[in-house]
This record gives structure tokens, C-alpha cells and sequence, in this order.
């Protein structure tokens, strides 16, 4: 099987790329909006607690 | 003195939300008008053919009833809730879930039971044949009530919230899924004459499941409401 | 002849905490409290009264610690602890489309109905004579508050639990109910409450504890 | 044993436990995931009906499959919760909320991209695809209840009756949806059924779904983890990670 037969599955390859090309976006994203959530979260803790270092 | 006995205070309960309901009888008519008033539309939306409407109509009617019954279930808890009558409900002598009960039995006394006493007349409407107009009160005779007792916890769960309205379908309306699916398959079968035995039997037993279900399922989210 | 309470009855709460949008409003708070006494508490709007009076009614739960009656954790009593106490918190629950009597009955069947007042004999101590049998929504809203009030002495529970009881009463009123107060605690029941007025109850009986300090 | 679940319930050990297992499960899930979408890309014969279109079922059923495993999970994790009121199970149930939706729309989508090739439209109410809709609604809900309702802790306890409430439901959603579809249906070839497989074909799908297990384990633990912090942020162990004296 040459690569230029993988890529075309069959003649199904919209439909198969989209679906496993979705499914990255989707686990990637389960793992991002943590990450990121984490962050914006540390980030307001330093704030505050810089704010109430001031004070 | 003691307190009264349980099944006592529920039908106090009943009765005084029965008497409430009528000191504002004026809303009453309002589900009532919109389940007619959505009955109405559809034939305009999709064309009056009376063989169309014969295949869609028990649909319709449910679809109907559902949003009846929805529209009208914020008012099971809410005045309860705004008055503070909900907190001193939660703090009597007897089970929460008992009392959620009369409650919602109440209510669905108000706006269930018009709702079947008006669908022979939507029925007529929607060309539904009159054999199986017996199935249709009956469907609703037994579906109504799942449709308050699930109603009431959605309600329950949301009666703190300022904007409680499109959460309280989207919390709700998944759940009537099966009652519609049952339901109106039973309403569908008996206007090409075939037997609806078990779809009505389906219909009781969900039926049943939710009057011992719910309330308990009603009172902890009340509780959680409350808090 | 008056009846009274059973001596032995008891609410005792200890290492309470409420945490409210992640403030600390109060923690470590505990205390005993025995038939006849009157628990007050202070501080500022915001410091967790009405917070900590929910908690003791069990309609909040605690953040940390618990609650007791009799010696038993009100979470697990339920509808018995429910059946010793009576609560008039902020709103004054009572239904607007309803007259007052019939309020008063239906508290009278959610608690326990009192064997001393009959619903118009309590109407009548808060001055209500003759409103019977009118909606409450047409009453002033100190009568309305009046009519909450009754529904103590037309119930029988040794635990009054109360939020700022006084609210829009006139002076006339908060004499009535002070004396009311008095004649609970002599009977041996108990009261918690929270207030902004000065009250004239004095002596051992009454505790205080401070939320702000 | 008791003194192990004791140990667990406090944050703070949850936390460092849990950060440990991520990576483990990460990795572990990224490197099945890889192994069962190459086995089933290029390995996995073709299908001799359905062609190379078969393969999204390497997505579609272990997706399917999670959505309903996640839903369990969280309406378990929500009970305990509610009845020894555990806040982390609390934690658990809604972190898992997210994950789960995901995959049922990602079950959802698949299944209408598997659907169009086999059926020539994108949307059939098959009994699979119906229930799978109706659960992201249930899902939607779930989320949508604990946005709206302020005081976090009130909010995981209303939404894990809803899930309690959910988990008794779907099992009857599911079996009226499916009575529905033969009645409306007729006998349609139910093509996402498939009452024997070939095992070089079943192969990579279990490894798939394993994967996704994994993947659950890992990512649920990383929300679980940041929603601990955010909600412990005044406790002295988050002020102490967040700015080690």
C-alpha cells in the first residue's frame, strides 16, 4: 500500500481524516483548557497576594 | 399536643395550595391557552392536509403537552421559595419528600387536569379519529403526572437562580423523552386501531417509578437549594 | 397552670465553620446552650448571622463541625428536630394570598399545634384581633411581621430560632413580643437570635457571643 | 485501608497523589491511542461492505463507549459526594463533566461522518445517535446548572443529583429510544451495529478504548487538581505551593 493509498482510504478519506483530525482537536483540547485554567489561576494568586504584600 | 399525623398535613398542604390556585385563578388559564394556541400553529406551519395531520397529530399534541407542562412548572416551588413558606416546609415535623408530594400533586391538579380535559377538543383539530380519543386522555391521564413529578426536581434544583427558565428545559426536557416516545406511540397505535396495552402499561409503570422516585429526588434538591 | 418544657433538652453546636465565596465568615465557634436561656448573637451586617442561624435550623450545612439537640446531630434527626423548633428568619413566610388564620393553620399542621393558644387567641396577643380573616398582603408589613410571630406561640416547639425578630414591629409590638420571649424562657424553652434592638432581657440566662470579634 | 481512603480524602495528599499518576496516565494513554489509530489506519484490513470509511470506528465506538463509562462515573463520584460528603468526589464528578461531553459529541459527530458515506445523509435517528444526542443534552445540563448556580460547593451537590437523576434515566431513554427507532424505522441495516468482528479488527478498537481510559484517568485528574486549588486557594497548602517560602 503506497502512502499516496493511505491518504485517500478508499475514497473515504474526508470523512476519515475529519473524524480522527476532530478527535485530536477534541483530546487536545481536554488537555489544554486545564493547563491553561492552571495558569490564570496562579496568576491571580500572585496577584493577590502581591496586592496584600502591599498593603 | 403532638403533631399531626403526615397523610393530615399533606391534605392541608394540598388544600391550601389548591385554595392559593384559586385566589389567582386568572393564571390558571394561561398553560391552558398555550397548549391550545401551539395545537393551533402547527396545522399552519405544516399545512392542514387531514392525512399529514392524522400521522403527525399525536405528536403534536405531546409536543404540546410537554410545553404546557413546562411553562407551568416554575410556579410548583417559586412564590414557596420567594415568600420564605419553602424554608418553613423544610423545617417541619414531617418527611420532606412526603410534603413535595402534595405539593406537586397540587399542581398538576391545576394544570395537568385541564390539559386532559381540553385534548379530546385539540384532538378534534389535529383530525385525530375519535377512537382514539379514549387513548389520548388516557395517555395524558398517566403522563402528566411523570411530567410534574420530573418537572419538580428541575425545579427544585434551579429555584435559587435568578434566570432559572432555559436551564430548567434543558435540564427537563431531555428526561420526557421517554414519556413523549411511549405516550404518543400509544396515541399513534390506537388511531390505526392497533392495541396500545403496552405502551399504557409502560406509561404506569413509569408512572409509578416516578411518584416514588421523584419526591425523594425533589427534597434533596431543595435542600441544596436552601442552603 | 403553665406548661413547661423538659429540663433536659439541649443545643450545643462546636468548631463551627461557614465559608461563603471563599471568605472565611466564622470558624471554631461553638456553644451549650440549656432550657431558659436566650443565645444572642452580634456583629456587623455580613459577619455570618443569618448564615450561622441557618446552620443551627439545619436548613445550611456547616463547613466544618456540627450541630447537636439533645445530644444527637440535627443532620441525622431531621423531621424530629424540626418537630422542637420554630424559625422566623428574614422573609417572613407567610403565604400574601392567604389570611392570617389560615397561615397559622397551616404552620400549626407543619409543626406542632400549641395546647395553650388557638389560632385566634394567638392572633389576638399580637394585637391582630379583628384581621383575621383578610389577606395578609392588605396588612402593613409590621402586622405581617406580627403574623409570623404568632405562629410561635400558636406551635409548641421549646427552639425559637429568630432573624431580627423586631423588623418594622412598632414599640407596642416589640413590648408584646419581649414579653412573649420572657414567658418561653420562663416555661424553659430556648431562644437563639440575632437583633439590632436593644433588648430587655437581662441576667445569666442570657449569653452573648460576638461574630465580628 | 481506612487510614489510606482517610489520607486520600485530605487535599493536599489527593493533590501530590494525583499529580503523580498524570504524567503516568498521559503518557500511557498517548502511546495506546497512537498504537491503536496506527494498527487501525493501516494495519486493520478493509472492510469488505463499508470500505476504509470503517476505520472511524476506532474513534466512534471507544468515544461512544466513554461517554456513557464518564457519565457513570460522575453520577458514582456525585453520590458519594452527596451521602459521605466528600468534597474530591464532589471534585471528581464535576471535572468529569467536560470530559464525558466531549466524547459524546465527539461519538456524535464521528457517527454522522461514519453515517453519511453508509446512509447518503449526515443525520439518521438511529437509536445509537439519538440516545447519544439526547445524552450530550443531559451532559449540557449538567455543566449548564453548575455554572449558573454561584456558591461552588451548593453547585456540585445540585448537579450531582442531576447526574444521580440522569443515571436512572438513561437506561429508559435508552430503551424507549431504541423501541421508537424499530417502530419508525422499519428493518434499516443498522450499519453501527456489528454482531461479529474480525479480531484483527477488534484489536486495535479495545486498545483505542483502553487508551481513552487512560486519557480519562489523566485529564480528569489534571481538572480535578486545578479545581482543588481554586477552591482551597485560602488554605495555607495553596498559598504555600503558589509561593514556597
Amino acid at each position: 500500500m503506497s502512502f499516496q493509498e493511505f491518504l485517500h482510504m478508499g475514497g473515504y478519506a474526508a470523512y476519515v481524516w475529519t473524524s480522527y483530525a476532530l478527535a485530536l482537536v477534541v483530546l487536545i483540547a481536554n488537555v489544554v483548557q486545564p493547563l491553561l485554567q492552571r495558569r490564570r489561576l496562579f496568576a491571580a494568586l500572585a496577584r493577590k497576594r502581591r496586592r496584600s504584600a502591599r498593603n | 399536643m403532638s403533631a399531626l399525623s403526615t397523610p393530615r398535613a399533606m391534605a392541608l398542604l394540598l388544600r391550601r395550595d389548591l385554595l392559593l390556585a384559586y385566589r389567582r385563578r386568572a393564571e390558571l388559564i394561561n398553560p391552558l391557552l398555550f397548549f391550545v394556541l401551539i395545537a393551533t400553529l402547527f396545522p399552519l406551519g405544516v399545512g392542514a392536509d387531514s392525512r399529514l395531520l392524522q400521522t403527525a397529530g399525536p405528536g403534536i399534541v405531546w409536543v404540546a403537552a410537554l410545553l404546557a407542562a413546562l411553562l407551568s412548572l416554575d410556579s410548583v416551588f417559586r412564590s414557596d421559595f420567594e415568600d420564605g413558606t419553602l424554608e418553613q416546609l423544610m423545617l417541619s415535623a414531617h418527611p420532606v419528600s412526603l410534603l413535595v408530594l402534595a405539593k406537586v400533586f397540587a399542581h398538576w391538579l391545576v394544570t395537568g387536569v385541564p390539559l386532559i380535559l381540553v385534548s379530546p377538543l385539540i384532538g378534534v383539530l389535529l383530525s385525530i379519529p375519535s377512537r382514539a380519543m379514549p387513548v389520548l386522555v388516557a395517555s395524558l391521564a398517566l403522563g402528566t403526572p411523570v411530567l410534574s413529578l420530573i418537572g419538580a426536581v428541575g425545579v427544585a434544583l434551579t429555584v435559587g437562580l435568578r434566570r432559572a427558565g432555559i436551564i430548567l428545559s434543558l435540564l427537563v426536557l431531555p428526561l420526557y423523552v421517554p414519556v413523549l416516545i411511549f405516550a404518543s406511540s400509544a396515541v399513534d397505535a390506537a388511531s390505526s386501531g392497533l392495541p396500545v396495552g403496552p405502551q399504557l402499561y409502560i406509561l404506569a409503570a413509569m408512572l409509578v417509578a416516578a411518584v416514588s422516585l421523584a419526591p425523594v429526588a425533589a427534597a434533596a434538591s431543595l435542600r441544596v437549594s436552601l442552603s | 397552670m403553665v406548661r413547661t418544657f423538659d429540663p433536659n433538652l439541649s443545643l450545643e453546636a462546636a468548631d463551627l465553620a461557614c465559608i461563603r465565596d471563599d471568605r472565611v465568615l466564622f470558624e471554631h465557634l461553638g456553644f451549650t446552650l440549656a432550657t431558659g436561656e436566650l443565645l444572642m448573637l452580634e456583629g456587623r451586617n455580613g459577619s455570618g448571622k443569618t448564615s450561622l442561624l441557618r446552620i443551627l435550623c439545619s436548613i445550611r450545612l456547616p463547613d466544618a463541625g456540627a450541630v447537636w439537640w439533645c445530644g444527637e446531630e440535627v443532620q441525622r434527626l431531621g423531621p424530629d428536630y424540626h418537630e422542637q423548633l420554630s424559625y422566623v428568619g428574614h422573609k417572613d413566610g407567610i403565604k400574601q394570598d392567604l389570611t392570617p388564620e389560615e397561615n397559622l393553620r397551616m404552620a400549626r399542621a407543619l409543626g406542632r399545634p400549641s395546647p395553650e393558644l388557638d389560632i385566634p387567641e394567638a392572633l389576638e396577643l399580637f394585637g391582630l384581633y379583628g384581621f383575621e380573616d383578610v389577606p395578609t398582603r392588605t396588612l402593613s408589613a409590621g402586622q405581617q411581621r406580627r403574623v409570623a410571630l404568632a405562629r410561635l406561640v400558636a406551635t409548641e416547639a421549646p427552639l425559637w430560632i429568630l432573624d431580627e425578630p423586631f423588623t418594622s414591629l412598632d414599640r407596642d409590638g416589640i413590648g408584646v413580643f419581649e414579653s412573649v420571649m420572657e414567658t418561653h424562657l420562663e416555661r424553659g424553652g430556648m431562644i437563639v437570635m440575632t437583633t439590632h434592638h436593644r433588648v430587655a432581657l437581662e441576667g445569666e440566662r442570657v449569653k452573648r457571643i460576638n461574630l465580628t470579634a | 485501608m481506612m487510614r489510606f481512603i482517610h489520607r486520600l480524602a485530605s487535599p493536599k495528599y489527593f493533590y501530590d497523589v494525583a499529580g503523580r499518576i498524570v504524567p503516568w496516565a498521559g503518557w500511557g494513554a498517548l502511546i495506546l491511542i497512537l498504537v491503536g489509530a496506527y494498527w487501525g489506519l493501516v494495519e486493520a484490513p478493509a472492510d469488505y461492505q463499508q470500505g476504509d470509511s470503517f476505520r472511524i470506528i476506532y474513534v466512534h465506538v471507544p468515544a461512544a463507549w466513554m461517554s456513557l463509562f464518564i457519565y457513570v462515573v460522575m453520577a458514582a463520584a456525585g453520590a458519594i459526594g452527596l451521602v459521605w460528603r466528600i468534597k474530591l468526589a464532589e471534585i471528581i464528578a464535576i471535572a468529569s463533566a467536560p470530559i464525558g461531553a466531549s466524547f459524546t459529541f465527539l461519538a456524535l459527530v464521528t457517527g454522522s461522518l461514519w453515517g453519511k458515506p453508509m446512509w447518503g445523509t449526515w443525520w439518521v435517528w438511529d437509536a445509537r445517535l439519538t440516545s447519544e444526542l439526547i445524552l450530550l443534552f443531559l451532559y449540557l445540563g449538567v455543566m449548564a446548572l453548575y455554572g449558573a448556580v454561584e456558591d461552588k460547593r451548593m453547585a456540585s451537590r445540585a448537579a450531582a443529583i442531576l447526574a444521580i437523576v440522569g443515571v436512572v434515566n438513561i437506561p429508559i431513554i435508552h430503551y424507549s429510544v431504541e423501541w421508537w427507532n424499530t417502530l419508525h424505522q422499519g428493518p434499516t441495516v443498522t450499519k453501527l451495529d456489528k454482531p461479529s468482528i474480525a479480531p484483527e479488527m477488534l484489536w486495535p478498537l479495545l486498545i483505542m478504548a483502553v487508551g481513552f481510559q487512560l486519557y480519562y484517568v489523566a485529564t480528569v485528574l489534571m481538572r480535578a487538581r486545578v479545581e482543588l486549588l481554586e477552591r482551597e486557594r485560602n488554605s495555607r497548602w495553596v498559598q504555600e505551593l503558589v509561593q514556597p517560602r
